[in-house]
């Protein structure tokens, strides 16, 4: 089979998705058929599609979603792992709620320093010109799946910095936000009460896990 | 090992806020650092222009978010310079309180998040529940819990109320009794002498030239409090003198930064007992606040991190002209390559944790 | 005396193979012989390798079992100690919260609410939930990471820690194995982690992790020693290597009506050994690979997902089996009046990981250099001492 | 030492002026550019003026002026804020880095901020905004667009 290699610009590509891996050529979809030639990656690719519709059109897709997406979900519901980033103000407040007057982490909030092992994305302040690539990064590294919390109304449009040269209008201009808390700063309670619209919302739209696309 | 550049920050347990400190490293020794601000830029100097004067106190409140009233008196202060205010006694002596109370409470943020950066997670949550209680001593009068907007032009927004003496008594020595507790803890903890001893060191002289102020200067043995020697509200009339510690030979050490916060407390406590009993009766607001102003003014406070000074002009209109925030954490880490080198990687945090580092008064 | 391995290899040899062998040697018999290996590997089973790796796999896999229950119940014991040393509640997820499922199964979402019942409960299922979303999880391998290390390294963390818990043996009648070298196998196989720790902290590509592996190796060198001089004591007292010869040992002698434990005449040693198996473990105050202050999360920062799950487990586990080893070298082991030996020695080996925990809690971390220096200057002279008491203590009795 | 005493010493100075008391402890100085290097030796060394607490950059419109406050480290807490003049198209003055160390940053930032260079500053480059900014953001001509949402 021809291997093409389909060189992007890498101005365009930059900052484009989840650069989660280092695949700087992109390879043409495998003939349909003709298995033997395949590469090992290809060859992955093409089990996993051949396995993808083949539970999808028998059906069996939906039946192991149905029995297993509740017991995932419970298990990600229940342990939304926040990562230990403090802009602003309302940082002192996610620290007091976990401080022993409001104790976050009977709710297993745990706050984890590396983007790698967290779920959720919490910015408490106003992003600047200078923080946004820097943010972006931190999102993107985090592993699927993932939420951001939009703590106080910097993150939301920017708060008292509104009119400030360099502070970006809110958090959800350039990642996507699940929660909004108001407030100025967060007290604790709502930053607990925002915890539990998250397990809200993950409860309802979160899809099943297995064989997802 | 090679000689590597690691850069801690933005996102890094040990930078207590948003900043990046380079650092090069000789296998697990410092050689060089070069600290990076900006990444909470939020241009509070320009867009307090757009602002009238009564307004910039939402700015001021959140420019340092672990003392927010420090920072607001400071505004109100140099705006009632400019002006020409004269606050009544009794305001002056409310003020006293809340600055040494949230002072206390800064303080204390300090501590829950020095031990923390010594690997003890639990001091970060004994310095939270008592820093608890501060911040509802303090929203008993201002109503907020960590940002008061309570110090205006011209007074405090409202008096004392009722019966706030005797709480504040009753969480002052709670936090008395704390305090003993936390000595037995660290002061006599081995492993945590064995990390702050001698790490950190820089002379009185190299201090005061580098432009460090504060806890931090005093702790190398200088007896400078802005509080005495360029005096305002109510501290005239209290009866202290600066507390100093040492690390011997006009040395300061994390140990005796530590030290100097907490002995700090001890000092505040007193002063706000002392303000209590003395606290005259009368108004808390000036008759009448002009809102436009003409000319300079400049006011020096002592923050909780050190000097704090406000510089404003006003061209006659309702809105100052230009506003100059003078930072005592952006001159301590500017200085911070001069005392970080030579010292382990493990002690980055350490040494940077004992400054109290507060980035958003430093980026502005 | 019949091990757990004794155990699966007598059911490998007795049930398993006698059962799955006519179904291979069926299958070879149906289709061509030169293309078809099902008869070679009912060869292979019936011979002696084959049902040696069988019985391995079963073995491992109930070490495992126990381990993760375990785990299970030390993770939750951390967290709710650590809270009430904090003045905190900790987890507190109820079984109340399972009904969730019931309900999403039965395909009826209630309108969603917050329950006052879903965090009043004891708070164990936290455990579980972490773990269910860990293996959620994307797994994500870092760009510029080695692919290949980056994979291996956290699986020979993993592995090497689950061995262990083959090794030691929970009482004469509850043990995996009955490696003739015992102990000594245990302490080969601790030292294995920090290889893996070595590799996934090259393997990132981060300079964090480089530093924690690093450090991890540094560290090996300085405890490791002191470590087992302070073991050797214990052995030469013994006579032996295997665990059941050193409890034994240790009932021998009594003083006044008290078994003289070899934490008696060898406290000095049970000092040291303790000091070195927190930093074998790497617990605060010695766990300086992963030090969450300067190093973001140490040699684990980009690691994560499944395998960070596993590896917390696996630390976990090194933590239990150093209370496994403490309690069988120092503590008697399974040696106790009126109950069963296995709850004594359950019993033992979580006092010790309850001052494992709340020592975590209440001191802070040591320096890399500190730590040579105490490795080296302190632990080494002193675990020498006890040698030196050993030999005289074998000598008088 | 009175404050009214220094300060008149210090006025008599060449280019030195408008030497006034602010109140207590706090004087005022105005010093031409040309003059303020030797000035600040003089007030370093001979004075005894050990801390500099500020440089503020004003931008007056028609020209730039820096604001520099002094103090000396003791419980009298003298204090002096020396006044200088620069022109609109060369904002430049010598650097006062190698008297005080910690005015290193407030140069940097009056030249991030406001555009003021200083000369024989050792690393004169932008301290709070990134490097590619354009412009210098304090300065009253700058423009920029806010982001304001229409209601």
């Amino acid at each position: 089979m021809s291997r093409q290699q389909v060189h992007g610009n890498p101005r365009l590509r930059k900052g484009l998705g989840s650069r989660t891996s280092d695949s700087a050529t992109v390879m043409e979809d495998p003939p349909s058929g003709d298995w033997l030639t395949l590469r090992s990656d290809q060859f992955l690719k093409w089990v996993d599609e051949a396995v993808y519709n083949v539970a999808e059109k028998t059906g069996i897709r939906d039946v192991v979603n149905r029995v297993t997406r509740p017991i995932f979900n419970w298990g990600l519901r229940y342990s939304p792992w926040p990562l230990h980033f403090g802009i602003m103000c309302c940082a002192l407040e996610m620290g007091a709620a976990g401080g022993p007057d409001h104790d976050t982490e009977r709710m297993g909030v745990v706050y984890r320093s590396s983007p790698r092992q967290c779920d959720v994305l919490i910015v408490n302040g106003p992003v600047c010109e200078k923080l946004r690539p820097k943010l972006k990064t931190l999102y993107e590294q985090m592993a699927d799946p993932k939420w951001v919390i939009a703590m106080g109304e910097c993150a939301i449009g920017g708060g008292p910095y509104w009119d400030s040269y360099s502070v970006v209008a809110g958090a959800d201009t350039f990642i996507p936000v699940d929660v909004y808390i108001p407030g100025c700063p967060v007290r604790p309670e709502a930053l607990m009460h925002g915890f539990l619209t998250l397990q809200k919302k993950i409860r309802e739209q979160e899809p099943g896990y297995f064989l997802r696309r | 090992m090679a000689e590597m550049w690691i850069h801690m920050g933005p996102q890094h347990p040990m930078t207590h806020g948003l900043w990046n400190l380079r650092i090069k490293v000789d296998g697990e020794t410092i050689t060089d650092a070069e600290p990076e601000l900006g990444y909470l830029h939020r241009s509070v100097e320009k867009i307090g222009e757009r602002r009238k004067y009564f307004m910039n106190t939402t700015l001021t409140d959140r420019l340092c978010y672990a003392s927010a009233m420090t920072w607001t008196h400071c505004y109100c202060l140099t705006a009632e310079e400019l002006m020409g205010v004269e606050v009544p006694p009794r305001a002056k002596y409310i003020r006293t309180v809340v600055l040494e109370l949230q002072r206390i409470a800064s303080h204390l943020m300090w501590l829950a998040s020095y031990l923390p950066d010594l690997g003890l997670i639990t001091g970060f949550l004994y310095g939270m529940r008592d820093r608890e209680m501060f911040l509802n001593l303090l929203e008993i009068p201002s109503g907020g819990r960590l940002l008061y907007n309570y110090v205006k032009i011209g007074g405090v927004k409202r008096d004392l109320p009722p019966g706030f003496d005797a709480k504040a008594e009753r969480v002052m020595q709670t936090l008395e009794r704390r305090l003993k507790e936390y000595e037995d803890l660290y002061d006599n903890s081995k492993i945590f002498r064995m990390r702050t001893d001698d790490v950190g060191c820089y002379s009185a002289s190299d201090a005061i030239n580098w432009g460090i102020t504060g806890p931090n200067l005093r702790s190398a043995g200088v007896p400078f409090d802005l509080r005495q020697a360029d005096s305002y509200d109510a501290y005239p009339e209290l009866d202290f003198t600066p507390v100093t510690t040492s690390a011997g030979n006009g040395r300061s050490d994390c140990f005796s930064r530590y030290r100097q916060r907490i002995d700090e407390m001890y000092q505040s406590m007193d002063l706000v007992r002392q303000a209590l009993v003395k606290m005259p009766e009368g108004k808390v607001m000036a008759g009448s606040v002009p809102v436009r102003a003409r000319g300079e003014a400049f006011r020096r406070t002592e923050d909780s991190r050190g000097e704090a000074l406000m510089y404003l002009i006003g061209d006659g209109t309702d809105r100052p002209y230009r506003w100059k925030i003078r930072s005592p954490m952006f001159t301590t880490v500017s200085a911070a390559p001069h005392f970080l080198k030579g010292y382990k990687v493990a002690d980055v945090p350490a040494i940077m944790g004992s400054i109290d580092m507060c980035i958003g008064e430093t980026d502005k | 005396m019949t091990s757990l391995y004794d155990w699966s290899y007598w059911f490998c040899e007795a049930w398993l193979v006698p059962l799955l062998t006519p179904l291979l040697y069926f299958q070879e018999h149906i289709m061509p012989p030169f293309s078809n290996p099902a008869g070679d590997l009912a060869r292979w089973m019936e011979s002696d390798p084959g049902l040696n790796v069988l019985a391995w796999t079963i073995v491992v896999n109930v070490a495992l079992m126990i381990g993760f229950t375990n785990v299970i119940i030390v993770v939750y014991l951390e967290r709710k100690i650590a809270a009430r040393i904090m003045d905190r509640r900790g987890p507190m997820l109820s079984f109340h919260s399972l009904k969730e499922i019931a309900n999403d199964l039965a395909g009826s979402i209630p309108e969603y609410g917050w329950k006052t019942t879903t965090y009043a409960g004891i708070g164990i299922l936290q455990n579980v939930a972490d773990g269910i979303k860990f293996f959620c999880k994307e797994m994500i391998v870092p760009a510029k990471a080695d692919r290949l290390l980056y994979t291996i390294g956290p699986v020979i963390f993993i592995s090497s820690s689950i061995l262990l818990l083959v090794l030691v043996p929970f009482s004469p009648r509850v043990a995996a194995s009955s490696a003739p070298l015992g102990l000594l196998v245990v302490m080969a196989a601790f030292s294995i982690a920090p290889i893996g720790v070595l590799t996934t902290g090259w393997a990132c590509n981060n300079k964090y992790t480089l530093i924690g592996g690093m450090r991890s190796a540094a560290q090996l060198m300085a405890y490791e020693i002191p470590l087992l001089l302070s073991m050797a004591g214990v052995f030469l007292v013994a006579g032996s290597f295997s665990p059941m010869d050193i409890v034994a040992q240790q009932q021998e002698v009594w003083l006044f009506g008290i078994p003289m434990w070899n934490i008696i005449p060898q406290f000095l040693g049970f000092i040291v050994f303790m000091v070195c198996i927190l930093a074998e473990v790497e617990r605060i105050p010695f766990d300086l690979p992963e030090a969450e202050a300067e190093l973001v999360e140490g040699w684990t920062t980009e690691i994560g997902g499944l395998r960070l799950g596993l590896t917390f487990a696996a630390e976990y586990i090194r933590g239990f089996v150093g209370a496994m080893i403490a309690t069988v070298l120092f503590l008697g082991g399974w040696a106790g009046p009126f109950l069963p030996g296995e709850i004594w020695f359950l019993i033992k080996v979580y006092g010790i990981l309850v001052f494992f925990i709340i020592l975590r809690w209440t001191v802070p971390r040591i320096r890399t250099d500190q730590i040579l220096l105490l490795g080296w200057k302190r632990l080494l002279p002193l675990s020498l001492v006890n040698l030196a008491i050993a030999i005289l203590y074998v000598e008088v009795f | 030492m009175e404050t009214g005493q220094f300060v008149q010493q210090l006025a008599k100075r060449d280019g030195a002026s408008d030497g006034s008391v602010l109140r207590a402890n706090v004087g005022r100085i105005t010093v031409t550019r040309a003059a303020s290097q030797a000035f600040f030796r003089v007030l370093k060394e001979d004075f005894g003026f050990d801390h500099c607490s500020l440089i503020s950059a004003v931008d007056n419109q028609t020209g730039f002026e820096l604001v520099y406050h002094f103090s000396i480290i003791d419980m009298e807490g003298q204090m002096l804020e020396v006044h200088v003049e620069l022109p609109r198209d060369t904002p430049t003055i010598d650097s006062i880095t190698h008297l005080w160390g910690g005015a290193d940053w407030h140069e940097r930032e009056a030249y991030d901020l406001m555009g003021i260079y200083f000369i024989g500053h050792p690393d004169l480059k932008r301290v709070l905004l990134p490097d590619g900014f354009a412009g210098h953001p304090l300065r009253k001509d700058y423009v920029y667009e806010i982001h304001e949402e229409e209601w």
